[in-house]
Parts: structure tokens; C-alpha cells; sequence
């Protein structure tokens, strides 16, 4: 009898956990319409149908690929060799021990394929936004399958499946660096590769092009600090009152800091309240308390955030001034504050100290070590085959006409 | 038969397309056109980087009347649109030839 | 004391369950801003906000209605007589026994009306998109109000609430046919009495009238999505964590092969890799997987999000080949694949058989044996009594003037 | 071992009544969003990035105002003093008793702060619509702090932090008063010391000023829909299934009920199916049923909801007839049904009753005795030093350009 | 060489080109405008107050030709765009003094 | 007087416009409107219909200028929005009776 109300017990545990760990996973869903929405407002409407595209293309790839072969990497298990990779088979699928506490307390074993592919196509879409208005439709999804289905599970494994930089000491609670730095390399290569925007440095003079709406980018950076309630909560891998509730406090403070950062940055020092930048600055705050967001109490939070809002205004300065073409500041906020955030777990809160702050490095160094070679090689490999840029016509003219033939505002083109 | 061409501040529109139906002047064309003369446009900033956009949104007005009747058209756009600050905008008058009223096939001063 | 701890851990339990299934209730309930989005999208900025008028005016429709004679429909309960039609009364209401475990061990009794009622909605919004930009507004709040007050509860009570569909074997998890279908059948007799919008076929040929704001399309259908989690998870009613994490799985799986699918076709056969046919896909893929996202495997669901998405495909070109004219593809995406999801689980899956084919045919066929001509019924009174059509000259200047005298972007037709 | 498994239990509760408390926390959180697009869809796009600015920027001050003294304010706790003002010290933190259930059965202690917190923020998104187009941003934002920062906390006390309105016996469940009613007294001081946009009302007529993009008021509305889910049913402040679940219907048929009644108002008396005051009724019957979400029948809160429906139509009109210039209709949604929904609680429901009716009505003078003089020393205050308005020019050129250097849409204004 | 400046209802501007081309008419420019003549707008109603959109949408449709091809041209114009109800539109025809393709440099009939 | 109307590709307006200005042409209107010369537009797919778009986006800029200074103001046209390819776009000429400065009342070049 006892043993039978132990067992419900731990069940009805199992079953709250496993809730919370479906709703973060539909929250980091909607991150992908963030996404969307955001890298559709801070580019032309010449460009949006095939922005959206791309982004509405990424779930559907980064599922797929994460079912057939990316789980497998990134959680090998048993099969698990060495500690930078491993591969337990094609395919998912799961014995009835896989839907009880027994797998894991906190999920059953859908949930957590589910909310680990929710995050692997993340990491692509992050791209998607850097390379925005000039890269050729095929290319991009050819790298972005490959990116989602390789690249991303295994740095990904090599913390989050006990791979070396786990043994090794590195912290990355919710992914800085194995989400958002990935991205963020994989971006940057791809920016090199690429070659800015036409138009968009002339004669050495920085040219702005302002993105064409700023309700969709708003949408979509609400939409993410919603989305990453799910993101950083659900990486507690389980309801904990105590976690989970600190985990939401430090991301919105952190958020909240990064908004002022920006504001008061560009306020200050471009002499304009910039909403474009006090936006990335929500997203710098989050990113930016990614890696540690169980670890830090309130003020670390906001110093973090805070920090994170400031350093990406420069950022994004800094990229334009050294020509590197990043429409939507994904450079900044992924990649420059993911690095940051990464840092900061040897900087401020629980675990700080000069010893978690190599391993930190050690961690950022890693990924890029294998992330930017292995991107590089994938653009490279595309742009001597089919190529990578669509012409210079198709680039004046839109890509919306150029790659899909259609138009995403038709009614302003159309005379009737 | 003239036509009068007025760029005009849009915000004057109103007022001035109540003043024209009021002395009896029954048709006009308006549309979205932007523009520079003495006055340009204005610098804006975006993500750090400053750019100016020298072109002001102003109205462009098309009345054509018979050839009597222009000057009191151009008394009305003077009156209304004028507020002394550069800015107000221009007009420009032509010759038409003829006019034809599309419905009734009507010509000339007939079509206005 | 033994007794009062077993009473506590089932009240842990039902307190779980009830909020997995109030939370539910909330992702069903922003589906109508998907649907209102997508519609929106897909139709022109001069009925955006007649469209948006209908939207708005449906879940209030249909949970009043659903309140007062709807729910009693459905489920009848105790006064249930015989398989095809009961009611319990008006209005809903219930003792304290309605808010405790005993009523159900899922969710309190409010519980249970809200989320059906959401349903309930769901049905009318439907057919609103493929009636757009022709249909009187009074018309469709009439038919909207008795189509969601009488159609979609009795049919619903074969099914769900005990009829002989039930009794028959007949399987519809979460709706393909007792949802999705009924609102597909009311949809295509709305088109066929109201006939194609002027200028969609001239001369026999067909004219594309391209919808107004990509956006705002894809905003709805990522908004579908997230609601198709509450949707299909919901109709666990339960938190199960095997059950529910399974259907999330295959619920996501089923969309992202739908829009692969689609892209695929649309890509190889009209030579245009198609953004609103890969958002049709995805929603293809949701409603092909309705009727048994609780009895499929990875692959099954992969297999048949794929197959929806490239039936929907074909299916939106066929409806334009027979002239029937759909702005939004809701005939295709609800009404044909909610029929194809519907025989799915006869083909796939744990019961699939040539038996459960058969049971899913006879569901498919005896609720459009009662919805086609009931809703014929309807619309022939309206199109006799008040009209069904706005004037070809107000179709032709836009129904939000025609209509409501107002516009849905006044500035861009005001000058001033 | 007996009272192990008490306490187990025991956490499992609080595990669960935590989890909804932060999924209600995020579904506030997009409240903020809604509020964003509705303002921005009701005014007109020269004004779009500013309106976007304020609204992106309020949650980050929200939140940091209240980590640092706002949560302190609202709840004094041990160190209250007094029924009418108690401050517990400047910022936030806990033990780890806060984070077990001996802090509340209900929440954590970060969870507690973070629900309020986001409340707070919300009563200054309120002001904002009504101020919008014409206030200087400095001063709005200035205005702003001091206002979540001050007034909403010391008159939130004087109920939820068990001051002496709590004393006395009145009630107001989720804030038609506490929040909605602080946030409109707000605005229409403010709307006082302003003045209506240029333009609005000439020669003593009322010129309406169409908002520009009605498909964005539609998701500001339906999004705020959703978040009163998080609103009202967070706080039954657990997730108590009875308890929750009714709060879920009465909000969800108080807004039918508001649509319907505002629809019908419109339609009769004002000859035109208006969207925007059929959005206005929605808003309207969810401020009309938060004071008492959680004591009435269906029927009552369709009642709440249909008079709060009629109520706002009319109220709308009143303003505009005394020329107060409010451009989203926030004083008839926020303030009027604030203080119906306030009384409501005295006349249907579980309270109904002269006494309630008499200790309601104190409550709503209280709060405006308090939050009037005190917001209008602060507009005046701003008046003679900074400024509260915009020039001419700018309000003529709009406050994008003006404020910001930026606009919204930049291609519909730039020729290339 | 004559302009020949047709305001036109939009719906209509599809029949009109087609048919243009069919009698060899092959350069036209088009441009958005609003206007009123006989035909004016519509009352709008927002949020309970009213207000006169007096200003039409229309479609300007302006064809440089050869004073000879003129005739035809306007004969087009009738044909197509004439329904016999009020805001059919009308035609204005003015003298252009010369034509230049700027990618050739041709002038004058050649630039057509 | 004369008014230089030219419809150019919409991506020259920039250079075209900071040309004009170094030579001393300090007023310009500029309108966004489509057409078709020799080239045409393309073909969009929707939902599997394909149709034709004749319309390609244009620039119309127009210049009222003292006749003498006609010939500089075309060069300069020419000089910048030339690029040899279909869909260079057109120039047209005309006469322009008077322009008056709204602000001053001024009429004629002093207007200008
Ligand atoms: N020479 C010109 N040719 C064509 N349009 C002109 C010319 N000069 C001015 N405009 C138009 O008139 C508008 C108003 O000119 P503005 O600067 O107000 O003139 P002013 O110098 O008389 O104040 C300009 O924005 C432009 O559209
Ligand atoms: N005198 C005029 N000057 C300039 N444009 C005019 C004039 N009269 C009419 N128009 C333009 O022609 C359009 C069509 O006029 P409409 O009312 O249809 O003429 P009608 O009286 O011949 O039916 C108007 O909307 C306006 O744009
Ligand atoms: N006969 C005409 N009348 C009016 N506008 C014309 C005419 N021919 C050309 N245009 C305008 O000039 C634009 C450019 O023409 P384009 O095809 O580039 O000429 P070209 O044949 O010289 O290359 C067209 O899009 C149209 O707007």
C-alpha cells in the first residue's frame, strides 16, 4: 500500500514536471515566429515573402533532421564513445519506459526530443537573419539542413550529452554558447562568405537600410522574451518551484537591464532613442543570461543584462564599421553577447571565479574551433557549386519576385 | 483651357479643396508626390548610421479650368495654402488643349 | 488517514490535469486570432477589416451560443436518448460535485465547457475564409450563430458526446471530421450558393487575386500551430504524460512533413517554391493528423503530414480548376484533408484495419449526409430572405466601406 | 514515513499551483504586447515607432522599479505599518524559505514578484494609449517611472498588501480598480494637462483621426484576451481546479458578452457594425468582470459583460462630446469599466449586496482621491519644467521623425 | 506630339491597356491619384463620428504619342472606360514639346 | 519655361538628384508610378495561376526649369540614368506658361 502511494506520488511529480516541460516546449515554438517576424521588420518588403519562407521552412527542417539523425548525436547514451562524438542510430522511438519517471523525473522521453528540436532549429534561424536579402533560396536551405542535422548536435553533445566540455567543468545552463554562439559563428562565416548587401557601403560611407517595419519587429522580440520563459525555464528540465521561478525573475531582469542599456547607450552617445537598438537590447539582456540563468541572483541579473544592452549598441557599430553586413544584429546579440554571457558565468554568481572563467573559454573557444571551419567548408563547397548570392538584378529587385516569383505586399506593386 | 498644377503642404489640402468647391470649382486631382526647393528634408538616424532624406512629402493638386477662370484658382491656392515659412510650395501653369468628359463624350469647356 | 492521503494525491492529480486542460483551453482560444490573421492575409486590404469584424464577433458567437444550448447538445448526459440526438437544457451550471474529481478526473466541470466551447468556435471561423470578400456580413453572423448553436454540437454528439458513431467504433481523436470536415462541408456549400468573386474567373480562365500581407499569413498559421499543441494535446483530457507528449510529437512531426510536402510539390510541379502553399501544408499536416495523433508513430505521422501536404497542394489547384472559389484554401485544408486524416486512421497506426477504414468512412459520410444539406438549407433561406452577396458595386470598392463604412488602413487611401 | 509523504504531497501542490503562477506570469507578459499593437493599430503611423518605444520600454522599467522598491511598497509585510503606506526596504531577495511552501502554498517568493511586478507595469502601458501622438517622450517616460515606481504600489497596498480598504471589506479580485482604474485616472489627468491632438476637434466640431492599421488592433485585442487568462485566473493566486476554471468562463463570457453588446450598440444607435468599438467591448467586459471574476454565475458575468459592452460605446462618445481626446479609448475601457466592473461586485454575484455596493464605492473614491493629485502634480510639475508636449511641427510631421530621428515604415516615406 | 492624361476608374485600367496594345500603342505610364468631379466620395463613420471622404481613388494613365495617333488613342480610351454612370473619369490632352529615350538618345517620334 | 518630366529606374534617383543639385538645379518633384515601354514586366505565380505583371516600377521626376537651362538638365538625365539596358526610361518635354513661389507671390524665374 505504501509503496503503491510512493509510486503515485512520484507520478503526479512526473506529470507536473512533464506539463512544464510540453509548455516550454510549445514556448520555444513560438520563438520561431519571433524570429520571423523580427528579421522580417528590420528588412526591405522587396525581401519578406523569402525571409519568411526561410523561417517558416527552418521548424519543419530542424524537426525532421532532429528526429532522423540530430537526437541520436547530440543524446547518444549508451553508445556513447569518447567524449567528442557519439551516435546512438538513425530514427526515435521509445519502449513504454520512455513515458515514465523511471526515463527521466522530470519528461518522458517524447517531451524531451521535442523540446531539444525545438532548440537545435533555433540555431539555424539565427543565421537566416545575418544573411537576409542577398543569399540564393536552395543555398540556404541546403546549409541550414546541414547545420541543424550536424553541426549543432554535436558541439551540443559535447556539454549538454556529457561530452568533454561537461567533464571539463564548462557551464552553459540554457545554451549562450552551444545555441547561440553556434548560431552566431555559422552566421558570421556566412556574412564573410556573402559579402554585404549592395548598396549598403558606398564609396567606404555606411549606407542604412532601414528595415521596412517596426510592428513586426516589436511582435517578434516580445514574441521571443515570451518564448525564452520556455527557453531558459524548461532548462530546468523539470517544475522545481524554487529554479524555475528564479530562472523567469533573472531572464526578465536581465531583459528589462539590457532595454535600458540599449536605450540609455544610443540615447547618450547616438544621440537618439533608437527603438531597433533598445530591441536587440532585450534580446542582448536575454542571451546574455542564457548561460547562467539559475545561477545569479536579481543584481547579477540586471548587471548582466545591463552590460549585455550596452555591448551589443557598440556591436552593432563595430560590425558596420568593419563592413560586415548583418541586417537584423544577429552578429551582436547571438554571437557577441552569447560569448558574453558565457563569460559571465565565471564572472558573477554562484559558481563565479578565475577557475570557471577558463573553462568558460575554454568552452567558447571550442565550439568556434569546429563551428567556424565547418561552416566555412559547407559555404565554400556551396558557393563553387550552385552559388551562394543571387544576382545583382535579382538582389535590386527583390528576392520575393526573384526566388518565389511572388510578392509579400502584392497590392502596393499592383496598379488596379 | 489651363491646368493648374500646385505642390502644396498636405495638411493645406483641406482646407484648400473646401475653399475651391466653395467659389465653384467642381473637379481636382490630387496625388502623393514628394519634392525639394528651398526647403529639404530632414537627417535621420538608424542603428548608429545617419542618413538624410532631402525629399518632403507634399500634395500635388491638378485643376483645369477655362482659361478666365485661372486667376481666381491661383488667388485661392495663394490664400490658403500660404504661410510664409519655406516650405509652402509652387505652382505651375500650362496650356491644355482640349478635355473630354469620358461618360458623355462632351469636349472642351463642356468636359470641365 | 490513509484514506484522506489517497484523496489528496487524486486531487494533486485532477488539480494537474485541470490546468493542462485550462491551459489547453487558452492555446485553442488563440487559434481564432490565427485564423483571423491568416485569413486576413490571404484576402484583400479592402475586406481586411470585414474579415477581421467576423473574426472577432466568432468565439463571442460561439461560446455564448455554446453557453446557452450548444454544450447541452453535445453532451447530453443522463437525459441522452438514442445515438443521433439529445439535450440536457439550456444553459450551463453545476453543484460542487461539478468542480471535484468526481465529476471527471481530467478537468472541473467549467473546465469542460470552456474548451469544448472553443471548439465549438473553431467550426464557424472555418467557413468565414472560404466565404470572404462576397458574403453580407448579417448573412454570416446568422449562419455563423446557428452553424455553431445546432450543426457542430449535434454532429459533435455521435461522437464525442456517446451517439452511434461512438457506438459504431467510429475514431476522431481530436476532430479531423467533427471539426475540421463540418466546417469544410458548411464551407464548400457557402462557396457553391455564393459563387467565385468577380474577376476570379473570366473568360474561363483563372485570376489569381493575390492575398494582401504575406505576414500577416504566416503569423496565423505559426499561431495555429502553437493553438494545434492545446488542440490535439487538449484532447488527451488529461495531462498523461505518455499520451500527451506522444501527441505533441506527432501533431509537430505530421506539420513539419506537411510543409515539406507542400514545398516539394508546389516546387517540382508549378516551378515555384510557393510560401502560401507551404503554409497550407503545415496546416494540412495539423489537420491530417487530428483524427489519430494519439495512435501514430513517428513515421506514421511523418507519412501522413507529407501526403497531406501534397494533396493540399493539388487540391487548391483542383477547386480553382472546378471554379469553385476559395480565397484561403479552407476547402482544401479543412474539408479535404480533414477527410483524408479522418481514413488515416484505418491505413495507419495502432487500429489501422480494413474494419476502422470502414467506421471511418461511414463517419465521413454520415456527417456530410447531415451537414451539406443542413447547411444548403440555410444558406438557400438567407439567399431568399435578406440576400447572401454584398453588390457587385460594393464588392468591387471593398466590403469594409460597403459594410462598416470604416477602413482597416485609412491612410492609404486618405491624402492628406 | 507518514509525514514524508505529507509533505510530499504537500509539494506536489505547491510544485503545481507554482507552475500555473508562472505560466500566468507570461501570459501578463503578453499583455504588454497587445497593449503595444492595439495603440499603435489605433493611432496613426507617423506615430508608430514612438508609441512602440513606450511600450517596449514600460515592462523593463516596470520590472526594475519594482524589483527596487515597488514589491516593498505593495506588500511591507512584517514592517507594515499603518493601513494607508508601509515600505519593507529597497530590492528584492529571499531565503530559502521563500521558495518552499511555507512562503505560500501558492508560489515562490521570485514567482510572487514577478506576477505583481508584471501587473505593475501594466497600469503604466494604460496611460500611455490615452497620452499618445502628441506627449514628449522624456516626460512620458519620467511620468512613467513615478508612477509604477509610487502610486500604483501605495494604493495597491491599501487592498492586496492588507491595508485599509482590505479593512473595511472591499473587494476587487484582479484589479478593475487596483489596476485598471489607477491606470485610467492616470490617463485622464493627463489627457487634461495635454490637450487633444491638433486637428481633433475644430470650430467645435470632432474630427475623427482614423488609426492606421486595423489587423494590429485586432492582435493587441485578442492578445489581451489571452493574457487575462494569466490576469484573472493567476489570481486565484493557485491552481485551485474549481476556482480557476470558473475565473476562466466568467472572463471568457464577460468579453463575449461585451463584444455582442458593443456590436449591438453600435449597430443600433450608431448605424455602423464598428470594429473598433467592438474591440473596445471586449476590453470592456474583461475590466467590467475583474473585480469579481471569482463570484459570479455565467449568467452574471454575461450580464457584467454585456452593460460594459453598452457602457464603453457610449462612453466613447461622451468623451469625445467633452472633448477629451483619447485616441484609444483607454478612459472608457480602463477608468469607466473599471469603476462598473468595481460596483458590479456590489450588485451581482456571491457579494451582492448595499453594504458591498457601499464599501466598493469607497474603494473607488479612495483610489482616485489618491492617484488624481497625485499624478496631476506630477504632469504639472513636468508641464513647467521639461515640457509636456511636442511642438506643432512635430506633432504635424510626427513624433517618429521628432522624437526619434527613425519611422516605423520608412518606405512608404523614402522614393528609391 | 501630344500627352494624353486619362483618369480612369482603377478596375478598368486592365481593359484599357490591353486594348492599347492591341492597336500598337506600346509605352504607357500609370500613377495612383485621388480626385472628385461629378462623382465624389463617401461618408465614413469612425467610432461614432462621421467624416466625408470627398477624394475618389483613381488611376491616371498618361500615353506620349504622335499627334496623328491621337484620335485613335482617345477613341481607345472611350471605348473601354465608359460605363455611363457618373465618375467614368475624363481626358485631358496637352502638347509635349519632344520625347527622349534615354537609353538610346533618340528624339522626338523615334523616343516613342 | 520648361518642365523636364523623365521616368527613370527607381535605384537612379539618388545619383540623378545629387547631380542636379551640383549644377545648380535646387527644386525637384518626384512620384512613384508604373508603366512599360519596351520593357515589360514579369510573370507572378500565385497559389498556381500564373499571371502577368506589364508594370514596371518607375520614377517620374519633374523639373520646371528656365528654357535655357532645358539642354544642361537633360544632359545631366542622360549622364546618370544611362545604362544602355531596356527600361531606362523616357524623357518628355513641355511648355510651361508661369510658376509662382506660394510663399512670396513671386512669379516666373524669380519663382524658381
Ligand atoms: N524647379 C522645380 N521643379 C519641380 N518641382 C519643384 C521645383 N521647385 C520646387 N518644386 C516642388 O515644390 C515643392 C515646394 O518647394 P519649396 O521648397 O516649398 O519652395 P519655396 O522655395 O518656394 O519655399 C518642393 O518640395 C518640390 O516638390
Ligand atoms: N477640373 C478638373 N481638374 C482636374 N481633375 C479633374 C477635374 N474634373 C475631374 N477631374 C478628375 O477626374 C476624375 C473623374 O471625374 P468624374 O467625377 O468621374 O467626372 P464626370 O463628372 O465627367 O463623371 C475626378 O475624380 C478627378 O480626379
Ligand atoms: N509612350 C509613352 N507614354 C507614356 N509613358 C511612356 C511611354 N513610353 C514609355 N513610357 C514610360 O517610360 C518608362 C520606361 O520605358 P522603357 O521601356 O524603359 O523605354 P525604352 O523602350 O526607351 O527602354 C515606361 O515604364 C513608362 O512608364
Amino acid at each position: 500500500m505504501e509503496n503503491q502511494i510512493t509510486t503515485e506520488i512520484t507520478n503526479n511529480l512526473f506529470t507536473i514536471n512533464n506539463l512544464w516541460m510540453m509548455i516550454a516546449t510549445a514556448l520555444v515554438f513560438i520563438m520561431h515566429l519571433g524570429f520571423a517576424t523580427l528579421e522580417t521588420g528590420l528588412t526591405q518588403s522587396k525581401n519578406t515573402l523569402n525571409i519568411l519562407f526561410k523561417n517558416s521552412i527552418i521548424p519543419a527542417i530542424g524537426l525532421l533532421t532532429y528526429a532522423i539523425i540530430g537526437f541520436s548525436l547530440m543524446y547518444p547514451g549508451e553508445s556513447f564513445a569518447g567524449g567528442v562524438f557519439g551516435f546512438a542510430g538513425f530514427g526515435i522511438g521509445t519502449d513504454a519506459a520512455g513515458l515514465t519517471s523511471s526515463y527521466n523525473i522530470g519528461y518522458t522521453y517524447w517531451t524531451d526530443f521535442l523540446f531539444q528540436g525545438m532548440f537545435a532549429a533555433t540555431a539555424a534561424t539565427i543565421v537566416s537573419g545575418a544573411v537576409a536579402e542577398r543569399i540564393k533560396l536552395s543555398s540556404f536551405l541546403i546549409f541550414a539542413t546541414i547545420f541543424v542535422a550536424l553541426a549543432y548536435p554535436i558541439t551540443g553533445m559535447w556539454k549538454w550529452g556529457g561530452g568533454f566540455l561537461d567533464t571539463l567543468g564548462f557551464y552553459d545552463f540554457a545554451g549562450s554558447t552551444l545555441v547561440h554562439s553556434v548560431g552566431g559563428w555559422g552566421a558570421l562565416t556566412g556574412v564573410l562568405f556573402l559579402g554585404p548587401r549592395a548598396g549598403k557601403f558606398v564609396k567606404g560611407k555606411i549606407h542604412p537600410i532601414p528595415g521596412h517595419s517596426i510592428p513586426l519587429a516589436v511582435i517578434g522580440v516580445f514574441l521571443l522574451w515570451l518564448g525564452w520563459f520556455g527557453f531558459n525555464g524548461g532548462s530546468v528540465l523539470s517544475a522545481d518551484p524554487g529554479l524555475v521561478s528564479l530562472v523567469f525573475v533573472t531572464t526578465s531582469l536581465a531583459a528589462s537591464a539590457g532595454a535600458i542599456g540599449a536605450m540609455a547607450t544610443s540615447w547618450t552617445f547616438l544621440k537618439n532613442p533608437d527603438l531597433t537598438m533598445t530591441l536587440n537590447g532585450i534580446l542582448a539582456g536575454l542571451v546574455g543570461i542564457t548561460a547562467g540563468a539559475d545561477l545569479m541572483s536579481p543584481a547579477d541579473a540586471i548587471a548582466i543584462g545591463f552590460i549585455a544592452g550596452v555591448i551589443v549598441v557598440f556591436s552593432v557599430i563595430f560590425f558596420d564599421k568593419v563592413k560586415l553586413d548583418d541586417p537584423v544584429g544577429a552578429l551582436s546579440v547571438h554571437l557577441v553577447c552569447g560569448i558574453f554571457g558565457t563569460l559571465a558565468v565565471g564572472i558573477w554568481g554562484e559558481k563565479a571565479g578565475l577557475d570557471q572563467l577558463w573553462h568558460q573559454f575554454i568552452g567558447v573557444i571550442s565550439v568556434a574551433a569546429f563551428i567556424v571551419p565547418f561552416t566555412a567548408i559547407i559555404w565554400f563547397i556551396l558557393k563553387k557549386s550552385i552559388g551562394l548570392r543571387v544576382s545583382a538584378e535579382e538582389e535590386y529587385s527583390g528576392l520575393d519576385i526573384g526566388e518565389h516569383s511572388m510578392e509579400a505586399y502584392p497590392e502596393f506593386e499592383k496598379v488596379s | 483651357m489651363k491646368k493648374i498644377e500646385s505642390i502644396i503642404r498636405p495638411h493645406k489640402l483641406e482646407e484648400l479643396h473646401t475653399a475651391l468647391q466653395e467659389e465653384g470649382f467642381y473637379g481636382l486631382t490630387v496625388s502623393e508626390v514628394r519634392g525639394y526647393g528651398r526647403q529639404k528634408g530632414h537627417t535621420e538616424i538608424y542603428r548608429g548610421s545617419e542618413y538624410n532624406l532631402e525629399f518632403v512629402p507634399k500634395v500635388k493638386v491638378e485643376i483645369v479650368c477655362a482659361s478666365n477662370q485661372c486667376e481666381t484658382a491661383i488667388s485661392i491656392i495663394m490664400n490658403t495654402c500660404r504661410t510664409g515659412e519655406i516650405g509652402d510650395g509652387k505652382i505651375f501653369i500650362s496650356t491644355i488643349d482640349d478635355a473630354i468628359r469620358i461618360r458623355t463624350g462632351e469636349a472642351g469647356r463642356e468636359a470641365l
